[in-house]
């Protein structure tokens, strides 16, 4: 009988605890096993070199994205050009660069300040119980029967296009699902006994909570961070295209994609949408991998 | 909840610049209109009355069934309705039982096959499926489709002459597609996970104890197990699909409820946003109660009302 | 050893490895014994100790990062001997004898029955494959096993979802899904640890019942020596994945050889011994399975630990029935006896 | 001592560079200053950015009024010159940390980069400039006059604008300028008075220098800036063949010829179509597909929006003093639906129009200049004494209280509406009217099928009097300047249309079954600057 | 002389059962259901029953983990000041929580993950008044001494450990606040037998040592008889016997504890017993059967057993004092 490959993977692994030359570095099980998920430490690297790059993006570039040179429009990628020129001569690599510094910042931003507010509610509110959490609920059920891109048109529409007004909406429709899922992390974690055993000393509430619980419920809000980190750049791309997204002065991702609408640029000048096309579809991706690789080793009832 | 909400929108609503009327003058336009004749159409509109004294007009006729009408063409908005509602609906669904099928099948296989090269590969596929910007996949759909192989046509939804069935399919191919796509990915992942959590359960090792064939196991055991989690979860990502919707009928010149209301958004078309709102409202509340019937079908443990 | 055709099932020198997180565990490390027909044995251990896992080897139903390294696993059905652990793993061959020759109850009945199939869909699975009775005819089999099982109202219950049953008539269901077929061994894995002990004693009542109407072969796998006590013919000692002593019951729960045996007994209150019984702790705790003590894998904790305790013992035959793996057996026996 | 030197700065200014007006600020903002605005003029490389962006569309403004006779031969020069630019702004002491803040109401790509480019411009010559897309009331946010017309402040909050405007008469260009009718210029009695002089007359050449007048008065003032004069494409399938029909302002009506277009396989294919309700044709005049082809005019144009003819009217005659304009209706004109078209239904359009409130603003003028118009619209009389007619004769005669230069090109655009179908309709709320789902005409086309939101269908009407077309029009919802058009036009969808936006034109020219004519419109793209103090 | 340190008085917890669509309250699981119970100082009471039977709730209502919905907790201090518990404010509470401590059964959720043992158990300690750091760490370092476990291991965490040790710190953080009582909570089910043995030890030597008082509570009957001093048997959520531990196996009076009794497999091949083997199920907690809630698995019940709820009785056997409730008794009652 042939061997199968998960067979030979046996006999190596045998053939190493025989003779102990198992590795014993001794690192966390969990970066352990996200280190083996070969898609999220390849989601992590990328992610970490567009963010650098975006960061030191005036390193990067000589050029200043806001830099109109009409006489040189439209040109393909070339040496000096790596992504070629938009329709006004400004260099496309440069405001991908530049670009990705406000997408990012809006994405990973909003995430994180959804993420705050929904898990500061959300603790207390799952731990405590009462009419603080049927209000909390009531309120984040009301966010959360509308669909979201709904929700956003409908506050844009009221409060203006601003780069701030976008992230206080994002924040706004964000929270509700971190709120929920900290309170549902926290509801479960309230029945554990070292919970209960804190409870027994008659600790306050505010300790019990956010000292001693809330570091448990951590990795599946990571996982949800990262998750809605990727939702949100989606989103601020799907706006722009509404012309509702960012205000056209500033250079995010979803503006400089959005030329992509004209379908004479779609068709005869690749290089002012695809580079940027890609980066955003890659960057979301990666978060994606990150997220999943996270999901995969914090979660105990999977071995792998 | 829907009263709460409704005014929470109308007051949104009062919140933004501008009014319908102001609304109905082109901006090119606008300096050729007097205010008397702005104030004469407010007031001709009931736009001059408080606004606690314009919501409990609306909801009371609201309450009765009459929906009111349209500001900018006084079109009664049950009849927009009953045009738009429809096209986004078959919009949606088509995408929907696409996206579940594919989603499902491939997440269970995926699942079955965890580890392996065909799971790798589906796992990225899927993530590469909820990575692009849905206008973006569905502009260079178009490109493509439409425009350099002119398979498709590149949108709309009714033409002259097109009556049956059978005509009306060619356009709503790419719209549907292109929403299923994006939504196969998520509903993947989700089966996917499910599958492997109920493969994980000690009743599969019951049912593989009893000596039957693998792919009974698998599916009448398994799969029928994990389409409750699946269910639920896509009924919860349903305001995604509506959502969804919106761009890609703002893409396909699908004249769908979700073009309409950013068309109503921009007007400030009081009536014709708060009935939409509080469609997709009811639509998501709807949904999750067609989900609670669902598991209940689906899941002998909800059906009979214990725990 | 008796005559060989009263042996339903024998193991030898089996050796089942686990493979996940990269590393290998040793869970079952070359273990022997025979299951003799109409009769019960009683595989005893902590947790950890690879009981489970011996189980699980038998039924081929171990999970996919795992694989049987060695040994044989030989089951005689119908004069013929058939090498178990040579069958492909989710095979014909195999399934045929899952469930209709060799069948498996386990620990938690709340987990173990498919929540959404009616408890008679469940246990007719088992009929359809493994017998040629018309449908009418399984469901009627199917409302006699719950009635034999002692499960009122049997013509309703048969059409109720696990969820309605309770924790023991779920646990019925499950004896009766394994019995449908009549199989020659039943393995029990813990059947009773998630229940209460009045429900145990109901389960044991009806286990005992089945194997004497039936001459079914059980292995109860359990971590209760005062289960084993009741319900033992023969007994097996199972620690860190090797048996350390088997024999009858008589031999091992009146005699104990091995110094883990004997320890396991000590360990434990005994109800009626009242207030003044000295109960001695084994001291230490079960060592890392990834992190094994070399040679005997007790010496650390035993207090009978000599040199000579680094090398495995060898299995030593004290008298027909009654073997141990130990070096110093002789002495501990002689100081005990 | 500052002050002083701000003077004399000033008075020097104004003896070197600028002969009339005052270089210095009237008020608090420094925009006031005109050395500021000819500045930003001059900081602006149109001649580059129409070569570029605009790929040689468009033409270069240098005043508000189009290029033609009207046209001043004296004209301030304010083409690009950086060096002069930030002399001036030197001068003004502009101060470099202002940041500009410009508004535009064009959700389109060009636009954006055209404000990317005047961006940069501005960048260059020092003046730090941010733009915006209106949304919402775009009306308000940009029109919205001081409740003082000369000190201000604004009721408005922008310093610059970009915008357009179109005009079918001349004198729409100036009229806003009156004082207290402009949100971003203060009064003047200078400006004032030239505005009155040219209104004052309907002959073109006692108006003339009074237009050359009021021309270069403004551009010495710069209270816009003018930046380009907008062409206008129309566009056509190989399907369509005009047979020597005209090209012209296609956002209106003139005399296109349809009845007589070839149209190979016998459907124009069209966008401007409906999407919820068909908007009254009195509002946005030609913009619309069915305002062309549904309704019927008294009067018709040619390309360049002259009157030359009648249409629906036998004859018409406009007196000496041009106060009276009496027109014959054809005989057996017919709607749609059968009913004839009577001068009762011209009658009650024009007193219609006087009350309802969406109105271009040339019908606006007109019927507000018809004798008796004030006292109906305030409600005080049921009649309009200055509109006399006899339904048996066939004659209307509309008498007026003053001259209204624009009077015949009017009702080259004014659509007739059938009286028995929607003489009922409040007037406020014209447009509210289950009519305009499916509206009724005289016409060369009636409307046969309306799917709204999908399409609608035209077919020929055998009682047009101009002739009957051979073929049908299908229009689809989508409008000028929106993604779809190319979209529609690569797949075959699109025989017919008009655009105002270069992007489009690249793209169908490249199309090898679609072809683009330039038309010039008098349509006029500048920056509006807002000289009252800031709110 | 024997001194209380708690006195049960008709505790009752009853839980809502929520269902449909507007988690209306539909009836009520009766967890509790009148117990009345001492508890002497220096004594370890056996609560023994089947799950379900309220045992567990029954422990955390004494420490407020739950709140009881009716009847009294009085807590007797050294000096014989009574002081009812139930009724307390929360903060109120706080100097009784220092005498009252509680080990838990389940040793993977008794100990905070996320947290080194010292940094799980120093909260507690700073909140009593103990606010060096040094002597926070010295109470610890001590305790774990004290269990047999080496000092370093407080800056551990507790995925380091084996279910033994975690136990013994579970003990410890009990301890840290020099209780007068410790309700053990299951403290040993879950452990594998060879280390059972070493906790039932070390709590019998620290009961000695630090003079605590045990409720002890469990399902396995010779465990508690091997444990306790007394042994309360509770089915249903009310006391059904108790009596000194000798008693309940040598002079059992209630048929279920005798069914219990037998019901447990004993690992003496000398000392097999015939079962009795009850019918049926526990009946559920929502609606416990009218009369003796033991009746209908009752092997005796008669007519008396279906209609009329039986008291808790004294009785004596073997000159000690035994309680019971069931109408089959026939032992003369005790005033």
């Amino acid at each position: 009988m042939a061997k199968s490959s998960l067979d030979k993977k046996f006999d190596q692994i045998r053939k190493r605890e025989e003779e102990k030359t198992f590795s014993t570095k001794k690192r966390s099980r969990i970066v352990n096993k996200f280190l083996n998920n070969r898609l999220a430490v390849l989601g992590l690297i990328i992610f970490t070199i567009i963010i650098l790059a975006s960061i030191f993006a005036p390193l990067l570039s000589p050029y200043d994205p806001m830099r109109v040179d009409l006489r040189s429009m439209r040109q393909p990628p070339s040496f000096d050009h790596w992504f070629g020129t938009d329709s006004t001569g400004r260099d496309v690599f440069t405001r991908v660069l530049f670009g990705g510094r406000v997408s990012i910042f809006i994405g990973l931003g909003s995430a994180i300040l959804s993420a705050v507010v929904g898990i500061a509610v959300g603790c207390y509110a799952g731990y405590k119980g009462g009419w603080i959490d049927v209000i909390a609920l009531r309120i984040s059920e009301i966010f959360m029967s509308f669909p979201q891109i709904i929700l956003v048109l409908l506050l844009v529409s009221i409060t203006g296009q601003s780069l701030f007004n976008l992230m206080a909406i994002f924040i706004l429709t964000g929270w509700g699902g971190m709120y929920r899922l900290a309170r549902a992390r926290m509801l479960s974690l309230r029945e554990e006994e070292y919970v209960q055993a804190l409870r027994s000393f008659g600790l306050s509430t505010f300790t019990i909570c956010y000292k001693h619980m809330l570091p448990n419920a951590l990795s599946p809000i990571m996982v949800n961070i990262t998750l809605s980190t990727a939702m949100f750049i989606l989103t601020e791309a799907g706006l722009s295209f509404l012309g509702l997204g960012v205000p056209l002065n500033i250079p995010t991702w979803g503006n400089i994609l959005n030329v992509a609408q004209d379908i004479l640029i779609l068709q005869n000048y690749w290089w002012m949408w695809g580079p940027v096309g890609i980066v955003i579809s890659v960057f979301v991706l990666c978060v994606n991998f990150i997220g999943d690789g996270l999901r995969d080793s914090t979660d105990p009832s999977q071995q792998g | 909840m829907l009263l709460v909400i409704s005014f929470l929108v109308y007051s949104g609503l009062e919140l933004s610049p501008g009014d319908a009327v102001s609304h109905m003058i082109s901006p090119e336009l606008a300096s050729t209109i007097t205010a008397e004749q702005l104030d004469a159409m407010r007031e001709a509109y009931g736009l001059n009355q408080s606004f606690l004294t314009r919501y409990w007009i609306w909801l009371t006729s609201m309450v009765q069934g009459d929906m009111g009408y349209s500001m900018a063409g006084g079109v009664a908005i049950s009849e927009i309705m009953v045009k738009t509602v429809p096209a986004t609906l078959e919009l949606s669904m088509v995408a929907l039982f696409f996206s579940t099928i594919l989603g499902c099948s491939l997440g269970v296989i995926s699942a079955l096959k965890r580890g392996s090269g065909t799971d790798n590969s589906l796992t990225v596929a899927g993530m590469a499926g909820v990575s692009i910007p849905e206008f973006f996949f569905g502009l260079v759909a178009i490109l493509l489709f439409a425009i350099e192989l002119k398979w498709l046509p590149v949108g709309g939804r009714l033409l002259p002459h097109y009556e049956t069935l059978w005509d009306r399919i060619p356009n709503i191919v790419l719209p549907s597609l292109v929403l299923a796509l994006m939504m196969t990915a998520g509903a993947m992942r989700y089966a996917r996970s499910s599958m492997l959590d109920v493969l994980a359960r000690e009743f599969i090792t019951t049912a593989r104890s009893k000596g039957m064939p693998e792919w009974r196991v698998n599916i009448l055991h398994g799969f029928r197990v994990a389409l409750t989690p699946v269910v639920v979860l896509i009924g919860f990502r349903l305001p995604l699909l509506i959502g969804g919707s919106t761009i890609i009928e703002q893409v396909y010149q699908w004249p769908g409820i979700g073009s309409m209301f950013i068309r109503s958004v921009r007007a400030s078309d009081y009536p014709l946003v708060m009935t939409i709102s509080l469609m997709y409202v009811f639509v998501v509340l709807t949904a999750s109660l067609i989900i609670d019937v669902l598991t209940a079908l689906i899941d002998p443990r909800v059906r009979l009302g214990k725990e | 050893m008796e005559d060989k055709n009263n042996i339903a099932l024998s193991v030898r020198d089996l050796k089942t490895f686990f493979y996940t997180n990269n590393r290998c565990n040793k869970a079952v490390n070359g273990v022997s014994f025979d299951v003799e027909k109409g009769k019960t044995l009683c595989i005893v251990g902590e947790s950890g100790c690879g009981k489970s896992v011996t189980a699980a080897t038998i039924m081929q139903l171990l999970p996919t990062l795992s694989r049987i390294e060695e040994g044989e696993i030989k089951f005689q059905k119908d004069d013929k001997i058939i090498n178990i652990e040579k069958l492909e793993k989710n095979g014909k061959e195999m399934r045929e004898i899952r469930g209709s020759d060799i069948a498996m109850i386990f620990q938690d009945p709340m987990t173990a029955l498919n929540p959404v199939y009616t408890v008679g869909f469940q246990i007719s699975e088992n009929l359809k494959y493994h017998t040629n009775l018309n449908k009418k005819e399984i469901r009627e089999k199917c409302i006699s096993l719950l009635n034999d099982m002692g499960i009122p109202l049997p013509e309703k219950r048969v059409d109720e979802y696990p969820h309605s049953y309770s924790g023991g008539m779920r646990q019925r269901a499950m004896i009766a899904m394994a019995m449908a077929c009549n199989p020659k061994i039943l393995i029990a894995d813990e059947p009773t640890t998630a229940l209460d002990v009045t429900i145990q004693a109901q389960i044991f009542e009806l286990m005992d019942k089945l194997k004497k109407e039936n001459d079914t072969a059980i292995i109860l796998i359990t971590h209760d020596m005062g289960v084993v006590a009741e319900l033992a013919d023969n007994v097996a000692v199972m620690y860190m994945g090797n048996i350390v002593e088997a024999g009858t019951a008589d031999d091992v729960l009146r005699r104990p050889t091995h110094p883990y045996t004997k320890a396991l007994l000590e360990s434990v209150p005994v109800l009626g011994r009242g207030k003044n019984q000295d109960i001695n702790p084994i001291k230490g705790s079960t060592p890392d399975p990834y992190n094994r003590p070399i040679g005997c894998q007790f010496a650390p904790r035993c207090n009978w630990q000599t040199e000579s305790c680094d090398v495995m013992p060898e299995i030593t035959q004290i008298n027909e029935t009654h073997q141990v793996r130990c070096h110093k057996y002789e002495q501990f026996f002689e100081k005990y006896k | 001592m500052k002050k002083l030197y701000v003077v004399i700065v000033a008075v020097l200014a104004h003896l070197m560079f600028i002969s009339s007006a005052s270089a210095q600020p009237t008020n608090s903002n420094q925009l006031s200053d005109p050395r500021v605005r000819q500045a930003l003029c001059m900081a602006i490389d149109m001649k580059t950015i129409g070569e570029t962006l605009f790929e040689d569309q468009i033409i270069m403004a240098d005043s508000l009024l189009p290029n033609g006779p009207m046209k001043s031969p004296n004209l301030p020069d304010y083409s690009y010159n950086p060096e002069k630019a930030r002399q001036l702004l030197a001068e003004a002491n502009w101060d470099s940390n202002r940041e500009l803040d410009m508004v535009f109401y064009y959700g389109d790509q060009l636009t954006a980069d055209f404000m990317a480019a005047i961006q940069a411009y501005f960048a260059d010559v020092g003046v730090k400039m941010t733009y915006r897309l209106l949304q919402g009331d775009v009306g308000a946010q940009l029109n919205s006059v001081p409740d003082d017309g000369v000190n201000g402040p604004a009721a408005v909050d922008y310093d610059l604008g970009y915008g357009a405007r179109a005009a079918i008469a001349m004198q729409e260009y100036y009229n806003t300028f009156k004082t207290g009718l402009n949100p971003q210029t203060p009064g003047d009695p200078k400006m004032d008075a030239l505005i009155e002089k040219i209104n004052s007359s309907a002959d073109p050449e006692v108006l003339k220098p009074a237009f050359f007048e009021i021309q270069e008065y403004q551009m010495e003032k710069v209270n816009i800036c003018p930046l380009y004069y907008q062409k206008l494409f129309i566009y056509e399938s190989n399907k369509v063949d005009r047979n020597g029909g005209a090209y012209g302002n296609a956002q209106y009506n003139y005399n296109w010829g349809i009845t007589d277009w070839n149209v190979s396989g016998g459907t124009l294919q069209t966008n401007t179509g409906p999407v919820e309700f068909f908007e009254q044709p009195w509002y946005n005049l030609g913009l619309w597909i069915h305002n062309k082809v549904v309704f019927d005019r008294l009067l018709v144009a040619d390309g360049a929006l002259q009157p030359v003819g009648c249409s629906a009217c036998e004859s018409y005659e406009l007196a000496a003093d041009g106060l009276s304009l009496t027109f014959k209706l054809k005989d057996g004109l017919t709607f749609h639906d059968g009913n004839d078209v009577t001068v009762e239904d011209v009658a009650w359009s024009i007193r219609t129009a006087m009350k309802a409130p969406q109105m271009h603003a040339l019908i606006g003028n007109t019927v507000g200049s018809i004798k008796g118009a004030d006292a109906f619209k305030d409600g005080s009389t049921d009649d309009v004494a200055g509109i006399k007619y006899n339904i048996a004769d066939r004659v209307i005669t509309l008498e007026l209280t003053k001259i209204d230069p624009n009077i015949l090109t009017t009702f080259t655009q004014f659509a007739i509406l059938p009286k028995h179908l929607l003489g009922d309709v409040d007037p406020l709320k014209f447009q509210q009217s289950d009519f305009w789902q499916k509206p009724i005409g005289s016409g060369a086309f009636k409307i046969t099928e309306v799917k709204m939101n999908d399409f609608a269908k035209f077919e020929p009407f055998d009682g047009y009097h101009g002739g009957k077309a051979g073929f049908d029009i299908i229009a689809y919802p989508s409008y000028d300047g929106d993604g779809n058009l190319i979209k529609n036009a690569a797949a075959g969808k699109m025989d017919y249309g008009f655009t105002k936006n270069v992007a489009d034109v690249a793209a169908l020219d490249a199309m090898d079954n679609m072809g683009t004519k330039a038309v010039d419109i008098p349509y006029t793209r500048m920056m509006w600057i807002m000289q009252y103090p800031k709110p | 002389m024997k001194k209380e340190i708690l006195k049960l008085r008709g505790v009752k917890v009853h839980f809502p059962v929520q269902a449909g669509v507007f988690n209306r309250v539909v009836g009520h699981v009766l967890a509790v259901d009148g117990v009345d119970l001492d508890i002497f100082r220096g004594e370890v009471l056996g609560l023994a029953g089947e799950s379900g039977c309220g045992k567990t709730t029954l422990g955390k209502a004494i420490l407020r983990l739950v709140e009881p919905t009716d009847g009294e907790v009085k807590y007797i201090s050294l000096d014989d000041n009574e002081t009812e518990l139930t009724s307390l404010e929360k903060k109120d509470m706080d100097p009784f929580r220092k005498k009252l401590q509680i080990v838990f059964q389940d040793p993977h959720s008794s100990l905070n993950p996320s947290f080194t043992i010292f940094g799980s158990l120093q909260d507690p300690l700073k909140k009593f008044g103990i606010k060096s750091k040094e002597e926070r760490r010295k109470i610890i370092g001590d305790l774990l001494e004290a269990v047999n476990m080496r000092r370093e291991y407080m800056d551990r965490y507790p995925h380091e450990f084996s279910g033994g040790q975690r136990q013994r710190i579970g003990i410890v953080r009990a301890l840290c606040l020099e209780p007068e009582l410790i309700v053990c909570d299951e403290a040993v089910s879950a452990l594998d037998v060879s280390i059972q043995a070493q906790v039932l030890k070390l709590l019998m030597q620290l009961k000695k040592e630090k003079n605590l008082t045990y409720l002890f509570i469990t399902h396995d009957l010779s465990v508690t008889e091997y444990l306790c001093d007394r042994i309360a048997v509770m089915y249903l959520g009310r006391i059904v016997e108790l009596c000194d531990s000798e008693d309940l196996y040598n002079n059992t009076l209630h048929p279920y504890s005798e069914a219990l009794i037998s019901a447990i497999p004993v690992a003496d091949l000398d000392k097999q017993t015939k079962r009795i083997v009850l019918e049926g199920d526990v009946p559920s907690p929502v609606n416990p059967p009218k009369g003796c809630p033991f009746h209908p698995r009752c092997p005796k019940a008669t007519d008396i057993c279906k209609t009329e709820v039986p008291t808790l009785k004294k009785y004596s056997t073997n000159g000690n004092e035994h309680y019971a409730s069931c109408h089959l008794i026939d032992l003369p009652e005790i005033s």
